[in-house]
Parts: C-alpha cells; sequence; structure tokens
C-alpha cells in the first residue's frame, strides 16, 4: 500500500520524534509513506502573515510536484502544513484567475484534485481496522487529547470533525484503551508561531492548556502537530513560571501513542527526545475481546 | 384464416354485433378495410402480410358511430390500440368485440380486454432497432445541426393531415389545428407553421403512441415523423415507466405525477 | 369596437421616480383601442377613482387597465371603482408598473419601454376579458383552530362568544400552550396560571367550542366557507366520557422515570399523565411507546385502581371528518435547546439551560416548587449568568432575525432570581435592550437599578464547567471590548425562538405558504397581518413570527373578527375565475372528446362527467362538465386539454396568447 | 446583482478590503465574541472587534492607529473569531491583509519588530534551502533581535536530544523557490 | 448601445413567484430590466405552445418559474408542471430547439433576493448566447419565402 507523504521541516529537525513515530507505525502496518520528490517548506504562519501569493505559491508548489508524481492521497502529518495546503487547495479552486495567477507564478500545472489527509484522517482510513489484531498493550491511563486549532479550523475549509469539542482523536485513543478526558481547552491556541519571538505569550497560553488538563487529572497529553509539541514540551519551563507550580505530564504525539500499544520500541518512537521525558510504562498487556463489549453508555448524570 | 371467418359468420349471424371490420382484396392485388354487415360477406376477408392498417381507427370514425357492437379482426398494433382507446374512455368493452390474430396471420380467437392486456403484454413492444438506430443518429448531431435537419425535413409537409387521418388516437372532434382564436398553429404549411405542427403533434402523443408507423406510411412526402413520437416513447419509458396500450386502466404521462420525477433541470 | 381606458400612477414618486409616466401614457394613448389615457399622482386616492369612474362615464369605456402597483394590491380597490362607475369589474385590470419595473430597475429608456411594453400587454389583455358575476357560495359557520396555546383559546373564545361553532385541535393531551409553562409574565409580573387557567377552563365550558386534545390535522380539502377537515384524534387509552379526572392511575403507575416533556427534561413523570395539574381537560393519557402494558402485555395496574373503569386499552386513533368555513392557524412557536450551541458545550453542561427550563424552575407547579436550583445538584445557584441573543441575530447559525421577546424575559427572569435568591447576583450579556412595548423599557430599568443585574454589553464566546463552576467567557464593548470571564453556578442561554416542529407539514396540507424558517407567510406584512394567500386560512400568534403574549392575543382576536365578519352573511362571493368547458349545438354538443384527462389532473375534483342523452334515453356522449362551486381556478385543466375545450377566465387561451403577443410582436 | 448605488471605488481602508480580501466590515455589529474568544486579546493593544469599529468610521486618524496597531502583528490567525462570529466577518485574511498593507506604507509597530524580524529569518531561510533551516533561523533572527542571551541554554539539550539539524537541506530546484519569491514577496519590496 | 440586450419573457404563477418577484420591488432589489413577466394562475396552466410562441415572437430567453413542489397553492399544479416540461425539453433537445434558452425555477413567495438572482443569471446565460437567430429567421423572414 503506497500513500503521498510531506513530512515538512520540523518533521526533519525539531520535530524528528513524530517522523521516526509515523514511519514507525507505518511500517508496522506494512503502509509505504512516499515523500513528495524534492517537497519545499509549505511557508507556515510566516509566509501568510507577510505575503498572500507567497502564503499560496509555496504549498501549490508541492501539490503540483505531488501530481506530478501520481500521488492521489498526501498524508501531512503537521497540523499547519495540512492547513496551508487545504487553504490553498480551497482558495485556488474557488478563484479561477488566482489559480492561473499561482500557476504562472511556480510555473507548474498544479490542477488540485489531490486528497489532502491529516495524521488523524490516515489514522482513521489505513490504520484503525488493522489495529485489534496488532495491539499488545493497553494505554490504561487518563489522558488529554490536544487538537490545536488549525487541525479542525476554519471549518469551512478543512471540513474535519466538530470545531468546538472534536472527538476523533478521543475515538483512537478509545480504541488503545485510553480513558480520554472532558476537557475544556481542547482547541485554542497554544500560541503557534510566537515560541521564539513573543515566548512569554506561548508560556500562558500553553500555560493554561497544560493546567487544565492536570487540574482534571490527564496523566499524558495527546498531541498531533509538531508546533504544539514544541510549545508544550520544550517550554515547558515558561509554562510552569505562568503557572507558578511544576508539571511533569509529558506530552506524546498520536502516533506515539498507537506505538507504544503495538508494542514497538521506544527509542524507534523518539520518545527519548523529549523535553519532558515520558514516564508512561507499566501498561495493561491487551487481549482481544471476543465478544463486543457493550459500547460505553454516554451516561447523562 | 378460415377460423377468423367461422367467428365473424357466427357473430354476425347470431347479430352479436351489427358489423365486422377486417380486410379485403383490394385493386391490384392490394389490400384495403373492408366493413362487413352481412354473414355472406364475410367469405371475401382475407389476412396477408400486407394488412398493416391500424383498423383501431375506424372505431371513432362516423362508420361506427350507430354500431352498437362492433366486431374487429385486431393484430397486436390494433389490440394495443383500442386498449390504449379504452383508458382513454373512448371505446367501451360491451360495444367492441376483439378477434384477435397475429401478424402472421395466426387466429387467437375472441379477447375480451382482460384477455386483450394478456396478449398485448406478450406482444414484441417499443421501438424496432433500426427505429433507435435513427434516432441515434439525429441525437448525435449539433445541435445547429438538429434543428436544420427536421426543418428541412418538415418543410416539405403540406398540411394534409393524413398523418391525423390514420392515427387511432387522433380522434378529437375539433382538432386544435382548426382553432384560430387564437391560433396556434399557422394554417400555411410554411417552415415554421409545420414545425409547430409536429411539435404540438408530438406532445399530444407523449405516452399515448403505440408506435404502429400508420402516420409516416400514410404520410405522401415519407416524413419520418413518427420518430418524434417513438422518442418520447422511449422516454417515457425511461422516466415514467410507463408504456402505453397495456391496460385498460393507464393513466397517460402528462396528466398523472410522481413526487420522485426528476427536477434536475430546475433551479 | 373595444373602448380602452389607460391610468398610469406615479404612486407619489415611487414609480415616475424611475418610469416617466407622462411618456408611457402618451405611448398608450396610441395603442388600438385606447380611446383615453392619462397619468395621475396617486391613481389609488379617492379622486384617482374618481378620475377613473368619470372617465368610464364620459368615454363609455368597455375596459380599463390601471398601471400602478401590483394587482394583488390594489386590484379589488379599482374594480370596485369600475363597478360603481357602472363597468363589469372583470373587465379593470392592473398592469404591475411598481414592484416589476419602478422599483427594480434604474431610471432610462429602457425602463420607460419595459413599462410601455406591460401596460400593451394589459391592453390587448384586457379587450379579451368578459364581464363575470361574482359566485355565490354556502358557508359553513364552523371555524377551526388550530393549537390550543393562548393565541387559540382567544381566537376561540372570541368566535365562540360571537354565536358561531368552533372546533379547536391540540396535538399536546392539554391546551394552554407554552404560556401555561411559564411562571411569572413581563412586564407586570402577574403569575401565567392565574390569568391562563380560568380562560382555557372558559373553553371547556363554552357549549360553542367542540375540543380534540391529543389530536393532529390529517387532512384539509375544499375552500374558503367550504373546507373538508380530517382529524386523527391520537388514542389516549382513556374513555374520556368515564374518568372524572381524579389522578389515582397516575400516582399508581410503576413506570415513572420517563423524561416529563411539559418540564423540559428536568423531572420525570410515569406512563399514564397529565402534563401538569392544571390540564384542560383533566384527562391523563397513556405514551403507549413507554408503558409496560404496551410493550411487554403484562402490568395493568392503572386498569385495576380505576374505579371508573375508564381505561381502554384497545382504543385506537380515531379520524374525525368535520366540514368547517375557516381556519385559524395558532400553532404557536419553539425556542432552540441548549445542544444547538457548539461553543457552549453542545448541550452536554446541565446547569446549562435554556429560558423555558428557567421558567419551569421559577414555577410553583414545577419540579423545584418555585425554588430556583441547579438541575445538577440541586444547590441554590448564587451567581446566573443570562445569554441574550443565543442564535438569534446569527446568520451563522442560520437565523439572522431577533426573536423579539428574549430581552423581555431575560430581564424579568433577572427579577425573580433576585426576589428568590436575595444574596444571588444576576449577570446579563445582552446586545440591544430591545424593550418597545408598554411599560417594557421601565421593567428592565426595574431589573437594572431595584434588583441590581448587571447588564454587560457582549457576547459570550465560550462556557466551560470546571470543579463544578461554569466559566462563562464573555466581552464587555463598553469597556473596549475586554475579555470578561465569570464563574457562574448556573446559566441561563435566551435561546433563538423557532418554528414549531410540525410547522411545514401543516403548511402543506393547508397549502399556505410559508418562509425559509417554516414561519407561516402573512398575505401583506403591514395591511393583512392576520390572513394568508389562502382565503379562509387566518394566522395568530407565534407561528407566524416570534410574539409575545399580548401581541399574540391581539392576533387572534383580530382572526375572530375577520372569521367573524366571514360568517357575518351567509353567502359567500368568490372570485368567478374559473373554467368552463365550451358547448357547441347538437349533435356535438362540445369539442370535448370525453377522454376526461382534465378529470384526473383536477386538485378539487370539480369536473364530472356529463352524460348527455338523446331523447329515448341511450348514451350519445360523455362530456367533462366543471361545477362553479368547486372550481378553484388553477388552470391546469386548460393546458392539459388536447382539444382546447376547456378555457378558464381571467387567463383564457386568447388572453394569454394576445399577452405573449403584444409583448413581442411589436 | 447590478448594485448601482455602491460602485463607487471606495478608497477607505475597510473599503480597500472588502475589495481585495472581500471581508465586509459593515456587517459586522460590535456583538464583541471575537474579542472574548480571541487567545491574545489582552496582548492587543485594540481587541478585533475594537479594531473592526476604528476600520468602520473610515477615519483617517483611526485608520493610521489600525496600521500602526499591535493588534495586526500579535494576531495568530488561529480562526476561533470566524468560527464564532454570528456575522461570518472573516477576521484572519483581513489581518494578513493589513499587515502587509502596514509593511507596504512602514508603518509596522516597533514593538513587534520581533515578530516581524522572525517571519523575515523565515523566510529568508526558505529562499535560500527551499527549507527552514532551524539552526540558521535562530542565528539569523538573534543577528536582527540581538537577544542573543535568549535560548541559549537550550542549543545544548536540542542538540543532545538530536532536534538540532547541523547542516541544512537544499532542495534541488532552488531556482524555482528563487522565482516564487522574486515573483511575490520581493516584487513588492523594491 | 452596443452590448447585445436579451428579450426575456417570464411564465410565472401568481401565488409564488410572482409575490416573490413582488418581494424583490419592495426590498428594492435591482436586476436587469429586459425580463417581462406574464402572470399565470398556476404553473400548471402555463402551456408549452406559449413558449414556442415567445421563440417565434422575438424572445431570446424564457423563463418559467413557480411554487416549490409540494407548496402549490392549488396541491398539485407544479407537479403536472414539471412532469410537462421534462417531455416538452426532452422533445425540442431532439428538435435541436435551443433548450438552455429555457430556465425553469422553483421562486417561493419569500424569495424576492433568489428571484433577481434568477433573472439576472438568465440575463448573463442569454447574453452569451446571443439573439436565437435561426428561430426568428424561421418564423419571420421564411414565412415569405
Amino acid at each position: 500500500m503506497k500513500l503521498g507523504f510531506y513530512p515538512g521541516c520540523s518533521l526533519e529537525g525539531a520535530s524528528r520524534e513524530y517522523n521516526e513515530s509515523v514511519m514507525a507505525i507505518a511500517e508496522e502496518m506494512g503502509i509505504e509513506l512516499v515523500s513528495i520528490p524534492d517537497w519545499n517548506c509549505c511557508g507556515a504562519t510566516a509566509a501568510h502573515n507577510m505575503d498572500k501569493e507567497l502564503s499560496l505559491s509555496l504549498p501549490a508548489r508541492n501539490l503540483a510536484l505531488a501530481e506530478e508524481a501520481g500521488l492521489t492521497e498526501l498524508v501531512v502529518p503537521c497540523a499547519a502544513c495540512y492547513s496551508r495546503f487545504c487553504a490553498t487547495q480551497h482558495e485556488l479552486k474557488h478563484d479561477e484567475n488566482l489559480h492561473k495567477k499561482i500557476n504562472g507564478i511556480i510555473e507548474k500545472e498544479y490542477k488540485g484534485n489531490l486528497r489532502i489527509l491529516n495524521v488523524i484522517q490516515f489514522i482513521e482510513e489505513f490504520i484503525i481496522d488493522k489495529l485489534e489484531d496488532k495491539m499488545k498493550f493497553e494505554i490504561n491511563k487518563k489522558v488529554a487529547c490536544y487538537y490545536g486549532c488549525l487541525l479542525v479550523r476554519p471549518n469551512k475549509v478543512l471540513n474535519f470533525d466538530r470545531t468546538e469539542d472534536p472527538q476523533t482523536m478521543d475515538a483512537v485513543m478509545k480504541k488503545l484503551g485510553a480513558d480520554s478526558i472532558d476537557w475544556a481547552f481542547k482547541t485554542e491556541c497554544c500560541g503557534a508561531g510566537f515560541s521564539v519571538s513573543f515566548t512569554e505569550t506561548v508560556g500562558r497560553l500553553s500555560g493554561q492548556i497544560i493546567e487544565d488538563a492536570v487540574h482534571r487529572g490527564a496523566e499524558a497529553m495527546i498531541v498531533a502537530c509538531p508546533m504544539c509539541h514544541s510549545n508544550l514540551d520544550m517550554r515547558r519551563p515558561e509554562i510552569d513560571k505562568y503557572n507558578k507550580k511544576k508539571s511533569d505530564m509529558p506530552i506524546i504525539y498520536i502516533t506515539q501513542a498507537i506505538g507504544l500499544a503495538l508494542g514497538i520500541d521506544r527509542k524507534k518512537l523518539g520518545l527519548q527526545r523529549h523535553f519532558v521525558p515520558v514516564k508512561l510504562n507499566d501498561f495493561k498487556p491487551y487481549t482481544k475481546k471476543t465478544e463486543v463489549e457493550n459500547p460505553q453508555k454516554m451516561e447523562v448524570e | 384464416m378460415e377460423e377468423i371467418k367461422k367467428i365473424a359468420k357466427q357473430l354476425l349471424s347470431e347479430n352479436k354485433v351489427q358489423m365486422v371490420i377486417g380486410f379485403e382484396k383490394g385493386t391490384a392485388n392490394k389490400v384495403r378495410p373492408a366493413f362487413f354487415t352481412k354473414p355472406d360477406d364475410v367469405e371475401k376477408l382475407i389476412y396477408n402480410e400486407a394488412c398493416i392498417h391500424n383498423l383501431a381507427l375506424y372505431l371513432k370514425k362516423d362508420i361506427c358511430h350507430h354500431v352498437s357492437n362492433v366486431a374487429i379482426v385486431a393484430n397486436p398494433n390494433v389490440v394495443r390500440s383500442i386498449i390504449q382507446l379504452a383508458s382513454e374512455n373512448q371505446v367501451k368493452e360491451e360495444k367492441v368485440t376483439i378477434i384477435g390474430i397475429s401478424f402472421e396471420g395466426k387466429s387467437i380467437g375472441i379477447l375480451d380486454f382482460k384477455a386483450a392486456e394478456e396478449f398485448a403484454k406478450t406482444q414484441p413492444k417499443g421501438l424496432k432497432p433500426e427505429d433507435r438506430a435513427f434516432i441515434e443518429k439525429v441525437q448525435a448531431m449539433p445541435m445547429e445541426e438538429r434543428f436544420n435537419y427536421w426543418v428541412e425535413t418538415f418543410s416539405t409537409c403540406v398540411k394534409c393531415y393524413a398523418c391525423r387521418a390514420s392515427c387511432p388516437m387522433c380522434y378529437c372532434g375539433k382538432c386544435n389545428v382548426e382553432t384560430n382564436n387564437p391560433q396556434w398553429i399557422p394554417v400555411a404549411s410554411h417552415k415554421y407553421g409545420n414545425l409547430e405542427w409536429h411539435i404540438m403533434r408530438a406532445m399530444h402523443l407523449a405516452g399515448r403512441c403505440i408506435n404502429c408507423g400508420e402516420c409516416t406510411r400514410a404520410c405522401p412526402v415519407d416524413i419520418p415523423l413518427n420518430m418524434l413520437s417513438y422518442m418520447l416513447t422511449d422516454f417515457v419509458m425511461d422516466e415514467f415507466h410507463a408504456e402505453a396500450g397495456l391496460s385498460a386502466t393507464y393513466a397517460p404521462a402528462l396528466s398523472s405525477y410522481t413526487n420522485i420525477d426528476k427536477e434536475n433541470f430546475i433551479k | 369596437m373595444a373602448r380602452i381606458g389607460v391610468f398610469i400612477c406615479h404612486c407619489g414618486e415611487n414609480i415616475s421616480a424611475t418610469v416617466d409616466c407622462a411618456k408611457v401614457a402618451e405611448a398608450a394613448a396610441k395603442f388600438p383601442g385606447v380611446v383615453h389615457s392619462i397619468d395621475y399622482k396617486y391613481m389609488c386616492s379617492d379622486p384617482g377613482q374618481t378620475l377613473v369612474g368619470n372617465a368610464i362615464k364620459e368615454h363609455n369605456l368597455t375596459g380599463v387597465v390601471v398601471s400602478a402597483c401590483s394587482p394583488r394590491m390594489h386590484e379589488p380597490t379599482f374594480r370596485r371603482a369600475c363597478a360603481e362607475a357602472g363597468l363589469n369589474p372583470y373587465q379593470c385590470e392592473m398592469a404591475n408598473l411598481r414592484e416589476h419595473c419602478s422599483w427594480v430597475h434604474e431610471r432610462n429608456e429602457k425602463t420607460d419601454d419595459k413599462a410601455i411594453d406591460l401596460v400593451r400587454m394589459l391592453v390587448e389583455k384586457v379587450k379579451r376579458n368578459n364581464a363575470l358575476q361574482p359566485i355565490k357560495v354556502p358557508v359553513t359557520k364552523t371555524a377551526l383552530v388550530i393549537g390550543g396555546g393562548v393565541a387559540g383559546i382567544q381566537a376561540a373564545l372570541d368566535i365562540a362568544n360571537a354565536g358561531h361553532k368552533v372546533i379547536m385541535v391540540e396535538r399536546e393531551p392539554s391546551i394552554g400552550g407554552h404560556m401555561s409553562q411559564l411562571s411569572e409574565t413581563f412586564p407586570t409580573l402577574d403569575c401565567s396560571q392565574c390569568i391562563l387557567t380560568p380562560r382555557m377552563v372558559e373553553v371547556a365550558q363554552n357549549p360553542n367550542i367542540k375540543l380534540y386534545t391529543y389530536a393532529e390535522i390529517e387532512s384539509v380539502e375544499g375552500f374558503v366557507g367550504n373546507f373538508i377537515v380530517k382529524i386523527r384524534k391520537k388514542a389516549k387509552s382513556i374513555d374520556e366520557s368515564k374518568c372524572n379526572g381524579c389522578g389515582l392511575c397516575t400516582t399508581k403507575c410503576p413506570n415513572k422515570k420517563n423524561p416529563n416533556e411539559f418540564e423540559l427534561g428536568m423531572a420525570k413523570r410515569p406512563a399514564i399523565y397529565v402534563p401538569f395539574p392544571q390540564a384542560v381537560p383533566n384527562i391523563p393519557v397513556i405514551d403507549k411507546t413507554q408503558c409496560t402494558y404496551y410493550k411487554t402485555g403484562k402490568c395493568k395496574i392503572c386498569e385495576k385502581v380505576c374505579q371508573a373503569n375508564a381505561i381502554q386499552f384497545d382504543q385506537q386513533d380515531e379520524i374525525i371528518e368535520v366540514p368547517v368555513g375557516a381556519i385559524a392557524i395558532c400553532t404557536g412557536f419553539d425556542i432552540k435547546k441548549t445542544d444547538f450551541f457548539p461553543e457552549y458545550g453542545y448541550g452536554k453542561h446541565k446547569d446549562i439551560i435554556d429560558g423555558l427550563q428557567f421558567e419551569r424552575l421559577a414555577s410553583a407547579s414545577g419540579p423545584t416548587a418555585g425554588e430556583i436550583r441547579r438541575p445538577s445538584d440541586g444547590q441554590v445557584p448564587k451567581k446566573i449568568v443570562f445569554v441574550a441573543c443565543a442564535g438569534s441575530r446569527d446568520p451563522a447559525k442560520g437565523i439572522e432575525y431577533c426573536s423579539k421577546i428574549c430581552c423581555m424575559y431575560t430581564a424579568k427572569h433577572a427579577i425573580l432570581y433576585k426576589h428568590k435568591v436575595h444574596d444571588g447576583t444576576a449577570y446579563i450579556f445582552y446586545m440591544d435592550i430591545r424593550a418597545a412595548g408598554k411599560n417594557y423599557d421601565e421593567f428592565t430599568r426595574r431589573a437594572i437599578e431595584e434588583d441590581d443585574a448587571k447588564y454587560i454589553r457582549g457576547r459570550v464566546s465560550k462556557i466551560y464547567e470546571r470543579d463544578g463552576k461554569l466559566i462563562v467567557v464573555g466581552a464587555d464593548t463598553l469597556m473596549g471590548a475586554q475579555t470578561v470571564e465569570i464563574e457562574a453556578d448556573m446559566v441561563v442561554l435566551a435561546t433563538a425562538g423557532v418554528a414549531n416542529q410540525g410547522a411545514e407539514k401543516l403548511a402543506q396540507i393547508l397549502h399556505v405558504s410559508y418562509d425559509q424558517h417554516k414561519f407561516f407567510s402573512e398575505a401583506h406584512p403591514k395591511l393583512k397581518p392576520v390572513e394568508t394567500n389562502t382565503a379562509g386560512i387566518y394566522l395568530a400568534g407565534a407561528c407566524q413570527s416570534p410574539k409575545d403574549i399580548p401581541e399574540s392575543v391581539a392576533a387572534a382576536s383580530g382572526v375572530a373578527g375577520k372569521i367573524s365578519c366571514l360568517f357575518s352573511n351567509s353567502e359567500l362571493t368568490r372570485e368567478p375565475l374559473i373554467a368552463v368547458v365550451d358547448r357547441l349545438a347538437p349533435p356535438q354538443y362540445s369539442s370535448c372528446t370525453g377522454c376526461f384527462m382534465c378529470q384526473s389532473v383536477c386538485p378539487y375534483n370539480a369536473i364530472e362527467r356529463e352524460e348527455i342523452k338523446d331523447r329515448n334515453g341511450n348514451l350519445v356522449k360523455q362530456l367533462a362538465f366543471i361545477n362553479p362551486g368547486l372550481c378553484q381556478g388553477c388552470g391546469t385543466c386548460v393546458a392539459v386539454c388536447k382539444s382546447k375545450s376547456i378555457d378558464i377566465e381571467g387567463y383564457t387561451n386568447s388572453q394569454m396568447y394576445s399577452e405573449v403577443d403584444a409583448l413581442l410582436n411589436f | 446583482m447590478s448594485d448601482s448605488h455602491n460602485h463607487l471605488i471606495d478608497n477607505s481602508l475597510s473599503g480597500k478590503i472588502k475589495q481585495n480580501v472581500g471581508v465586509s466590515l459593515a456587517r459586522c455589529y460590535q456583538c464583541g465574541k471575537c474579542s472574548a474568544g480571541c487567545p491574545v486579546s489582552s496582548d492587543m493593544d485594540f481587541p478585533p472587534s475594537l479594531l473592526i469599529r476604528k476600520l468602520q468610521t473610515g477615519l483617517p486618524e483611526h485608520e493610521e492607529e489600525v496600521l500602526r496597531s499591535k493588534s495586526i502583528w500579535y494576531c495568530l490567525t488561529c480562526e476561533m473569531c470566524i468560527s464564532r462570529c454570528p456575522m461570518e466577518v472573516d477576521i484572519p485574511p483581513m489581518m494578513d491583509y493589513l499587515r502587509s498593507e502596514s509593511l507596504r506604507l512602514h508603518k509596522a509597530n516597533p514593538a513587534a519588530k520581533n515578530i516581524i524580524k522572525f517571519h523575515k529569518a523565515f523566510l529568508d531561510s526558505i529562499e535560500q534551502t527551499g527549507r527552514l533551516y532551524e539552526m540558521g533561523l535562530i542565528v539569523d533572527y538573534k543577528a536582527r533581535a540581538l537577544n542573543l542571551i535568549q535560548d541559549v541554554a537550550l542549543a545544548p539539550s536540542m542538540f543532545a536530544k538530536g532536534k538540532l539539524k547541523i547542516m541544512p537541506e537544499l532542495i534541488k530546484n532552488r531556482k524555482n523557490i528563487k522565482q516564487i519569491f522574486k515573483k511575490t514577496i520581493n516584487k513588492k519590496q523594491k | 448601445m452596443s452590448e447585445f440586450e436579451p428579450k426575456i419573457v417570464a411564465f410565472v404563477c401568481n401565488w409564488c413567484t410572482y409575490a416573490g418577484a413582488d418581494l424583490t420591488g419592495t426590498s428594492r432589489i435591482k436586476y436587469s430590466s429586459n425580463v417581462r413577466i406574464v402572470r399565470f394562475p398556476c404553473t400548471g396552466r402555463i402551456d408549452y405552445m406559449l413558449l414556442t410562441k415567445a421563440f417565434a415572437g422575438g424572445a431570446d430567453g424564457i423563463i418559467v418559474s413557480g411554487c416549490h413542489p409540494n407548496d402549490c397553492h392549488y396541491t398539485s399544479g407544479n407537479f403536472y408542471a414539471r412532469r410537462r416540461w421534462m417531455v416538452f425539453r426532452r422533445l425540442c433537445d431532439f428538435m435541436g430547439i435551443d433548450t438552455r434558452r429555457i430556465i425553469f425555477s422553483w421562486v417561493s413567495a419569500a424569495e424576492g433576493a433568489k428571484w433577481a438572482q434568477i433573472v439576472n443569471s438568465a440575463n448573463e446565460e442569454f447574453k452569451k448566447l446571443g439573439p436565437y437567430e435561426n428561430y426568428h429567421k424561421l418564423s419571420t423572414q421564411e414565412i415569405f419565402e
């Protein structure tokens, strides 16, 4: 099974562990992720902050390269790149002459019929069914699933899950046997691009996110975006300074969680690269349930 | 053929019917419709592959007006026409006795309407392959060319209305063509007048025509005007799954509806 | 020869601002058959109408074309003016130069040409109009009132007191509607039950009113004065004649765990229940989907305890067919539930409730007997945040209108809360206080000044639960759009008023038009607010758009007035624009071929089969015959008739042909 | 729809926003929901709804305040405002437009100089290598922003955890990237 | 004037689209002025021969509009009309009459804006198609050839 893949710059650099975990579970499930030949940076927030046409051209070049390579689906683990690709595809689809103009700028013929998948869609479509017979452990921990802002918004463009209180990552974690808590900062912004240039804001925003999750008893936070991960993990000193109390709740990627459930070696998942050490262990061994236990009734009381 | 004669003679002699409609030898080995009122005239009754006129036509003409019960030698086309006329309340079962006969001339015997419907259902229906081929050929033309094709084809029409006279479904006492306030259809046989006339005729036959082909046979200038109705027969079949001349309680296409009729062309 | 008079109206300057009326009048004068063509500033005014009258007498006109506003507006006015001047009213037509021309185009030559075309079209048509006399139709002097809320009750009582029979159909087991769920009502804070229950009893006791509760409208046929209504009286499984309303069955019923719709899910009720203590009729109903007997065949405890043995398990739904002359739609409204708001938690927080639920908390017969307590843990909330405009004025959520009553009932809630919880604080996030009724603004000032409700001007962006508290994140735009965060114990959303759930289906049964929000459409927003476009069907109350109680009651009395005036004369005159089959001398009798395709398309089965017999009785021909009493003038038969044997007055074939011809071949 | 009366060019800033971004600020009735939900509104000098109010007046002095504001630079375009706005006023693209206008007219607020420098360093790295060279970005940013000591402690542990790539990754077709930059952002700069 | 102005005739039903057009007027929504509205009691009353008559008379485009299904004031007029239009469009298409020049729509009494949008988009469409020469030619000059 071959799928188009766009790692993005952070997966090659500061968030290598995200790339390693994606590759590990893909390999485990027999999926080959084919990177776009000679892909370039999608421009992330910097590009659209400074110049609209640049912010459309950089992603468009990647999409054009992917189409030329004959790919039909494109897995984009990083939420920022995913959001930029979908925004570009959406805008160029709805504005004919802008589409022509951008094609002129990138000197390539970008058509726009590529299916762009974020990491959760990739898991839902290609991983989740094969999970049951390959799972070795149950992640029997209380986890807080954190979606961030660019994974679910703007809904008109992405049309993925609910914008407030999304449930798709929670559903995956439930499949892994985790208890995903109901908490209030699922889609609040972590401070994203201000990590370097306006760090105290990141301290406040990420601090509120960590504080709410810890307060509700989360033992780990599950993320699906390298920018969120670096803010919540690397900027933990600023977070603790804002919250005026230390927190050692680890931040792991959804792909790392699946890796742990599959019993993949922790080094292969890059767990050793985290700033906040991931001291999650003694998982319950997973026994494949023969009869389907009754679906957990959504008790209102 | 003897069997048909025996039935007809018996019906006439027992005065069950006052008239039998069939075919008799015409001049120069042609055939012509015949109206026998006396048992021994029935001898002249014949049936061969030339007998293709749709005799159901005469049920609505004056000749049958005062006849309380008429027997008619009916090949499958005639049977379907009679059933369609019955569904349009033009023919009463007690006034018509159908003597069924296959296209090849094999007698089927007297059929009441129920039996006639069963018989009609078993007969080959719908368009012949060459009709469909013609329709596809015309449909394939680009629109401009198609329009000019039909305008040219109809330009030879001289408005003799033979097509109307030969069609069993055109039984209106006063045809709309003859109304002049308002003058819906121009009287003159110029291109415009002919086109409008044939549009109206095709619309009137939508879902009612049983594809007997009489109209184009009757046309002195051989215009393929039956093709309009044939195309609509296919259309009514695909869209409304309805076919004329198969049931005496059939509701014609344009005077019935379902709420799942297609409306993808409506904004 | 036709002698047509053309009158071009300036309509003040509504038309003359973009159409050169003099030029149109001058052009019209040249049309063949036009003998008199003038333009005037206000045709519909009294002098304007006298102009028409005089012109008819002076030039003995045979036809009049008034080119002004839409015929849907003033056609009756000008037809009456022509009748008074001796010209048959149906010889008068209107060209729509305002709504279809001056108001929607620019001032230029093309617009003038269009105006001239429209006038020419109507002149050609009026030449072919026939003089017609209105059709007299009998009137059934019984009114049908659909809906038993305050509007339905008021309408029914007014009509009944005018001496006419009324049939009231209410979907719920008891009448009373949403008003019976309220605690107190603004602006006077008098108790809702106290002012409503007597009227409900009056309905039950009024000899002229036949009340069907737990019943719905199945179908409506016919037309004004002659409707035939089929009512589906759903089986209550109780014999209403025997039951004396003792309520023993409701106390003894073991199956008590069903959500109570009247209490909006904040309380439970047995499977056999009376919605609320003051219910009229005070007869319980068995909910077949919940009753153990209907599900498993066991139990029947209610039957055992009932001394009047009124329980009737095998009772079936009943279809009642009844002739009525007029229909009043008073089906009321509903409000959005809290699960409609993603940013406020999709309805999962139990302490975020809507306005009606707060009314139940405040109501003495409510689940908490009038004490304001939180649904989650029953604690008395010390801090409540009221959120106005929840869902209303929000095109993103598909509701762009203002629901009109929320500002008032939110102020009322703040006052009630202060009276019951003296040390409580009420915060109200509002957009603009819309309190335009009599004593309304004074009422909101009272909430602010005497009961110190804290009004914050801004919307709430998010509400989430934390340690049993509800964190409300809003903005205060009067403080430079500063973010405001309040830790509340309870939140009340003043959610948007929307159409009732079955409104669209009912509109289609009655053939009345409705808007994109499923509110019924009134005939004219200003001049005919309580009528619909369908003659004989009227609208009262919030089913037309969100309304408060005074407006609903006023509209209901308006409807009662309209219906009483309809019933005041024994016969009803109806537009003579109906279809006619042409007739010819024998032996043809008519060009109709008797194919009866027309009969199968007629929605009012107004077409019968007329038998033409010769002298000794045997059938010559069958012809279509149109019953003038039933024909509503839709004209479908005319377009379906192949031989064009049927024509419809007002839209005859020659008229429509001449209109199209006049528009194009000049 | 030939809306005749407003085809005359509205050259106020809000008019230009309507022209170039297709966002009509007249729809906003100042409900404040965007300001309430905005994560950085407390940092901003004018919260989003107040910013729009200033643009609605169409007065030059207000437009000046907007172009020189901190708000347009602090906006993270996290799309929270548009997802909850009752009148669907699309603020993020408006902010993008105001930022490029503010840069074009050299009115960028000094308090935002670090943010702008970071973006410039970020884009320079892409322009050179086709991808983001994080080490280069930090060095370039520190050279521009001159706050050398910030995050110095982080570098060794980043390196130890293998998160710091020493050598930049150069894509093959860098000419294509340079072309793109020349035709977009650099074209405007000159 | 240089630009081609198509002549458009609109056949509308009185209870819905005519009232919708009234609402377009009361809400002062402007739309192109080369459309002329002909009022019918119901779409069921619109005779297909009037459409060919309009083309013959020089119309370049036709709009036929009435009540949405289930909203018909006379219950079923629009259902019969819909079926009639289906058959008529198929016949015209087969005979090469340009069905792109006939726009069918449902416009309710509450959809004033939709009516203006239908007319404007129809006007644009007919402008692109240009005058309907070969039908006008047929019904005018060729008669006297």
